[in-house]
């Protein structure tokens, strides 16, 4: 299985995946310099989070319109798998890949606390390795998580099972996102699109491993 | 300006006085043009020159084994085991802060970031010591909710975590906030870059962010006490921009991994002037600029401007000639501006040219050794008001619900919750957790420990005395986390120096200081001076603040502050109920009076060995320093972090309980460990005082008198003060 | 020429910008203030000097970069 | 009325923002755009009904609360 990692200009979270990633995987990923648009080959690519273009403008809007993303389209397209972290998740649905939009905080400040996310579906290869229903929990680090989209949209997504994560008790909804999402599938379940940071979250020393699972089930996927 | 005559009064608008003003007429043996006389009012300011302090600042101590650089370069430099080496170093950002709050702290944190990159090192953590004003007074909201913003929205944005620090509110600060901000990296520690220029010849290379117009004088700005004209200086702020500053790290690091530097300096106060004068300088060598070739961002700036600038984002690099391409690759691949703007020659001069002429021709050895030096002169400070006994109003409970409450003892959450502290996947210990930030190093088992302290209204009380606490303090909490400390930075700041009593603040506090540091092997190895704190003749409390740095061998052995139940309570040190300039006087009994709680630095370094020493064997769960609020607010602290209980015992009969529980007496400990037997055992065989205060477990805080407070009693009176103030 | 994009959340679209805004006026004292509503303004100077050619042109980045069409409006003005 | 209070940086003023704007609308192949300047824009529904004294009243918005007179600059329009 190989995993890649887009590198924007200004994306900061860009190690913290790598280690998440090498750890479930056994191996380090390659990181991917938004110029080179060659993702032949692999099975995952990872958009990170940070602050890509220093978020002006609009979060992820110029990253978005960036070369690598029409490779990163045609790598879905094959059925590949996507994640999109945080400044990720904004790219992604900037670029038009997963619906709606991150809009600003409610609350109008950065937010940067644990929450908790409650899995609506394990059968996923991001998910397999929670429970359906179980609550972990999640470093978010944002100012524009709030997510947003029609109400047609939101009623699809419902209906055809795409939202893959909420926020729940008892840190809840730390941003007003829309119902309560945190992060959504495409209908094929191969793009993950989610604003807080499980791969801050994989070390027990670091505060504890909630986040790993994810990796880990990713990892099992692709190895299968 | 640019018509402007040079004479003694520009000179004087500059910042110079007729002495200086004189001396530097000397040295050019004609009259100076703009450029040039600029040039010499911000090498002379007290900002980059360091006038009135650099006298005292000799008598810190600097060196130990492990120090690989102290005072003198961009940041100092620690050697912290496996090759490594940590940079850091804090700077204030307070006057631009005062004007502009968000900007202001914003380009603070950038300004020293790239002291500590510039070196070489990876910034991996951030901290900020802020003081502010009265929380009632009208203008305070906005500060504090702009420098907040401000060091948030620099620090997320270039990806590096902010892991603590410190916040004070006292109306001392109403009219001059404090914002020192600290930026930790780490380097390999052969791998240190300078910023002596050598090579005759060689290129000065230009990188980052294009001039502009923005900041001139700020140098001298910095040196000047605010009056009613301070609204009249705002068009020199400056705008931040942490997308570029991540590039400029980004592509900084990728150069020094080649052999393309010969040295390197951060365009910090006085931009072009200060760092081209000081590389060459260091350097021993001439410098020519030719400032056609710098990157502009407005048109018809004259040289004078350029020389001024302080547009931030950018660098000033002597390369190799036959690297000259690698490292414009590298620059052109980040989209950052690179140009050759001069070359180091051995003239001993700095020239610069503009558009065909000579706009300035300085020699750079009188401008370094004939910089003005004061000896100015220090009035004794007064002696504190003394305090006699002080009868209890209030009753532990009612006290402790009012002191967690109050704005210097309320939770900060609403401030660090809008700080990215995990950013980097190392941070072990993120504010809150534990008496100071722990943060691993990529790819090893080893991990430092910071922390940021000062009690300014001990150091006002005694700033001698005040002084050796805020070192004591810092040196504490490395050590309550189990680091063992290494060295500080440090920020002093003060009022105006040419008043004596000032000066006197200053010179003792650098005597407590020095005389901290020394007995416990804990060297100054970078810093800055922030002076003329002072707003309509009013002075700031004297705030010499203190950057601790300490190291562990391993992350896992570091312990936070938060109980679990079914541990015995035990208190390290000797208690007096020492309270004066206590929280608890001045939030209770209604008096900011008395001397400080005196420092026994002997007793310190013994009681702080020996709780490493108890931590490093694995013997304690959780251990917190008694600092403000005294014994009954750390032991509330410990039970709110781990949302646990707890049951204390009575006091000594000898000291009255609100003397006990609020006292801030120094070098103490509350440590929860499974042992208290042990523990007791062990302490009396180390000659170090000790004694069990009570057991964890329950859902509350049960007093020696019995009365129980629950823990959601206590959150509530803790966590309310900030989001009630300052919305949401 | 210059061209002025403006770029307004769509009605539906909750702005809690523009809610804080006019909540904080209120506080300050000023009365009769209604809605609130906050949005971008991007001025752009051009090359082109043909002034339809020069709105197109700024249509066109706008619907490409400058907003999200998802949950945003704009408008052109050529000066 | 309604007011329309248009917020700029000052002319000298770094805007990092209009700056990013300009070098991703050059990366996408739009060609003669020179400078970009990105501001903010707040609409106001004011129940003031005399067009000057609406002005005069977004104009003390402005300068108290929408701008920041230190950085920034603004223009009032009165629809
Ligand atoms: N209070 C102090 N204690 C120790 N060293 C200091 C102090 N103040 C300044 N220094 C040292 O003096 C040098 C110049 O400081 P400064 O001008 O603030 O640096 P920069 O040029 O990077 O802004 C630095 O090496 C700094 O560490
Ligand atoms: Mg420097």
């Amino acid at each position: 299985m190989r995993a890649a990692i887009i590198v924007f200009p200004g994306i900061n979270r860009e190690r913290d995946m790598a280690i998440a990633l090498a750890q479930s995987f056994g191996r380090a990923p390659r990181m991917v310099w938004h110029r080179d648009s060659d993702l032949d080959g692999l099975d995952l690519v990872v958009i990170p989070g940070g602050f890509s273009y220093g978020d002006y403008l609009r979060c992820g809007a110029m990253a978005a319109q960036s070369p690598v993303m029409q490779a990163v389209r045609a790598h879905a397209a094959r059925g590949g798998y996507v994640l999109g972290v945080c400044n990720g998740f904004q790219i992604l649905t900037e670029a038009g890949m997963l619906p709606g939009a991150l809009l600003r905080n409610a609350g109008l400040r950065f937010v940067s606390r644990d929450c908790h996310l409650r899995v609506e579906r394990a059968d996923t290869a991001f998910t397999a390795h929670y429970q359906r229903g179980a609550v972990f929990r999640a470093p978010t680090a944002h100012g524009d998580g709030n997510y947003f989209a029609d109400a047609a949209t939101l009623d699809r997504l419902e209906g055809e099972g795409l939202v893959a994560l909420r926020y729940a008790p008892p840190t809840g909804n730390p941003n007003g996102s829309v119902r309560d999402i945190a992060g959504i599938l495409s209908p094929n379940l191969r793009v993950l699109g989610l604003m807080p940071h499980p791969e801050d979250l994989v070390d027990p020393l670091l505060g504890g491993a909630d986040g790993r699972p994810l990796f880990d089930s990713l990892a099992a996927t692709l190895a299968a | 300006m640019t018509g402007r005559v040079v004479d003694a009064a520009l000179a004087r608008e500059f910042g110079l006085n007729a002495e200086e003003y004189g001396r530097a007429l000397a040295i050019m043996g004609r009259l100076p043009t703009l450029a040039e006389l600029g040039i010499f009012s911000v090498m002379w300011s007290e900002h980059c020159s360091y006038k009135s302090s650099r006298v005292w600042l000799r008598q810190l101590p600097t060196a130990a084994p492990w120090v690989i650089h102290g005072p003198g370069e961009n940041a100092g430099v620690v050697d912290i085991g496996d090759g490594l080496a940590a940079v850091f170093k804090m700077e204030s950002h307070n006057h631009p802060s005062f004007i502009e709050p968000y900007q202001g702290a914003a380009t603070g944190v950038g300004g020293i970031l790239r002291d500590v990159f510039t070196m070489g090192a990876r910034p991996i953590a951030n901290l900020n010591a802020l003081r502010f004003g009265d929380p009632s007074h009208p203008r305070t909201r906005r500060v504090v909710d702009g420098v907040v913003r401000g060091i948030g929205g620099y620090g997320n944005c270039v990806g590096v975590p902010t892991v603590g620090g410190e916040v004070n509110f006292h109306p001392a600060f109403d009219g001059n906030p404090l914002v020192n901000a600290m930026t930790v990296g780490i380097a390999p520690r052969d791998r240190i870059f300078l910023s002596a220029a050598a090579g005759i010849g060689n290129p000065v290379v230009y990188v980052g962010s294009k001039t502009g117009r923005d900041g001139i004088h700020g140098a001298t700005m910095a040196s000047a006490a605010f009056g009613e004209d301070s609204e009249a200086k705002r068009p020199t702020v400056q705008v931040g921009d942490p997308f570029t500053e991540k590039l400029l790290i980004e592509a900084c690091l990728e150069l020094m991994a080649t052999d393309a530097i010969v040295a390197i300096q951060d365009m910090g106060a006085a931009g072009l002037t200060s760092s081209s004068v000081e590389m060459a300088g260091k350097g021993g060598v001439g410098i020519l600029l030719d400032l056609d070739a710098v990157p502009q961002r407005e048109h018809g700036m004259t040289a004078y401007e350029m020389m001024l600038s302080e547009s931030q984002e950018r660098m000033l690099m002597v390369l190799r000639p036959d690297r000259q391409d690698v490292a414009r690759a590298i620059f052109e691949k980040w989209e950052l501006d690179f140009a050759v703007i001069g070359r180091l020659t051995d003239t001993g001069r700095i020239v610069v040219r503009h558009q065909g002429r000579i706009e300035a021709d300085i020699p750079l050895a009188p401008l370094a050794d004939q910089a003005p030096l004061y000896h100015r002169p220090t009035a004794p400070p007064p002696p504190p008001p003394s305090l006699g006994a002080v009868a209890d109003p209030a009753g532990l409970e009612a006290a402790l619900l009012r002191l967690i409450g109050c704005p210097d003892l309320c939770s900060r959450a609403w401030i660090w919750d809008q700080y990215d502290a995990t950013v980097g996947g190392q941070t072990v210990k993120r504010p809150g957790a534990a008496d100071a930030a722990v943060v691993r190093i990529e790819g090893h088992r080893r991990a430092l420990a910071l922390t940021t302290d000062c009690t300014p209204r001990y150091c006002a009380a005694d700033a001698e005395a005040g002084a050796a606490q805020a070192v004591a303090e810092a040196w504490r909490n490395l050590t309550a986390v189990g680091a063992r400390p290494l060295a500080i930075t440090d920020n002093l700041n003060f009022g105006n120096p040419e008043r004596p009593e000032i000066m006197g603040q200053f010179a003792s506090a650098v005597a407590g200081m020095a005389a901290a540091c020394r007995a416990l092997d804990f060297p100054v190895v970078s810093g800055n001076v922030s002076l003329y704190n002072e707003t309509e003749g009013r002075s700031i409390l004297p705030t010499p603040a203190v950057g601790g740095l300490g190291v562990l061998d391993d992350a896992a052995q570091a312990v936070g502050i938060a109980l679990r139940p079914g541990l015995d309570l035990v208190l390290i040190g000797a208690t007096a109920g020492h309270l004066g300039q206590s929280l608890w006087l001045r939030e209770i009994a209604g008096q900011e009076a008395g001397s400080p709680p005196p420092v026994d630095l002997a007793a310190e370094r013994r009681a702080g060995d020996f709780v490493r020493a108890r931590i490093l064997a694995g013997a304690v769960a959780a251990c917190h320093d008694v600092s403000d609020g005294g014994l009954l607010v750390a032991v509330a602290e410990m039970a709110l972090a781990g949302d646990a209980g707890c049951r204390l015992e009575a006091g000594p009969p000898n000291l009255p309980p609100h003397a006990f529980w609020f006292g801030e007496d120094q070098g103490r400990y509350v440590l929860a460990v499974a042992d208290g037997a042990a523990l007791l055992a062990a302490a009396a065989a180390a000659g170090v005082p000790a004694q069990r205060i009570g057991a964890s477990g329950g859902g509350g805080l049960t007093l020696p008198g019995g009365a129980t407070i629950s823990l959601a009693t206590l959150r509530r009176a803790h966590e309310r003060f900030l989001p009630d103030w300052l919305g949401d | 020429m210059k061209a002025v994009v403006t770029v307004m959340l769509k009605p539906g679209v909750l702005d809690p910008q523009g809610r804080a805004i006019g909540q904080a006026l209120q506080h300050l004292g000023f009365a009769g203030v209604g809605e609130v509503r906050a949005g971008k303004v991007i001025e752009l100077d051009l090359a082109e000097t043909d002034p339809a050619r020069a709105r197109s042109q700024a249509e066109e980045m706008a619907r490409k970069l400058l907003a999200n069409t998802v949950i945003e409006g704009f408008r052109v003005d050529i000066a």
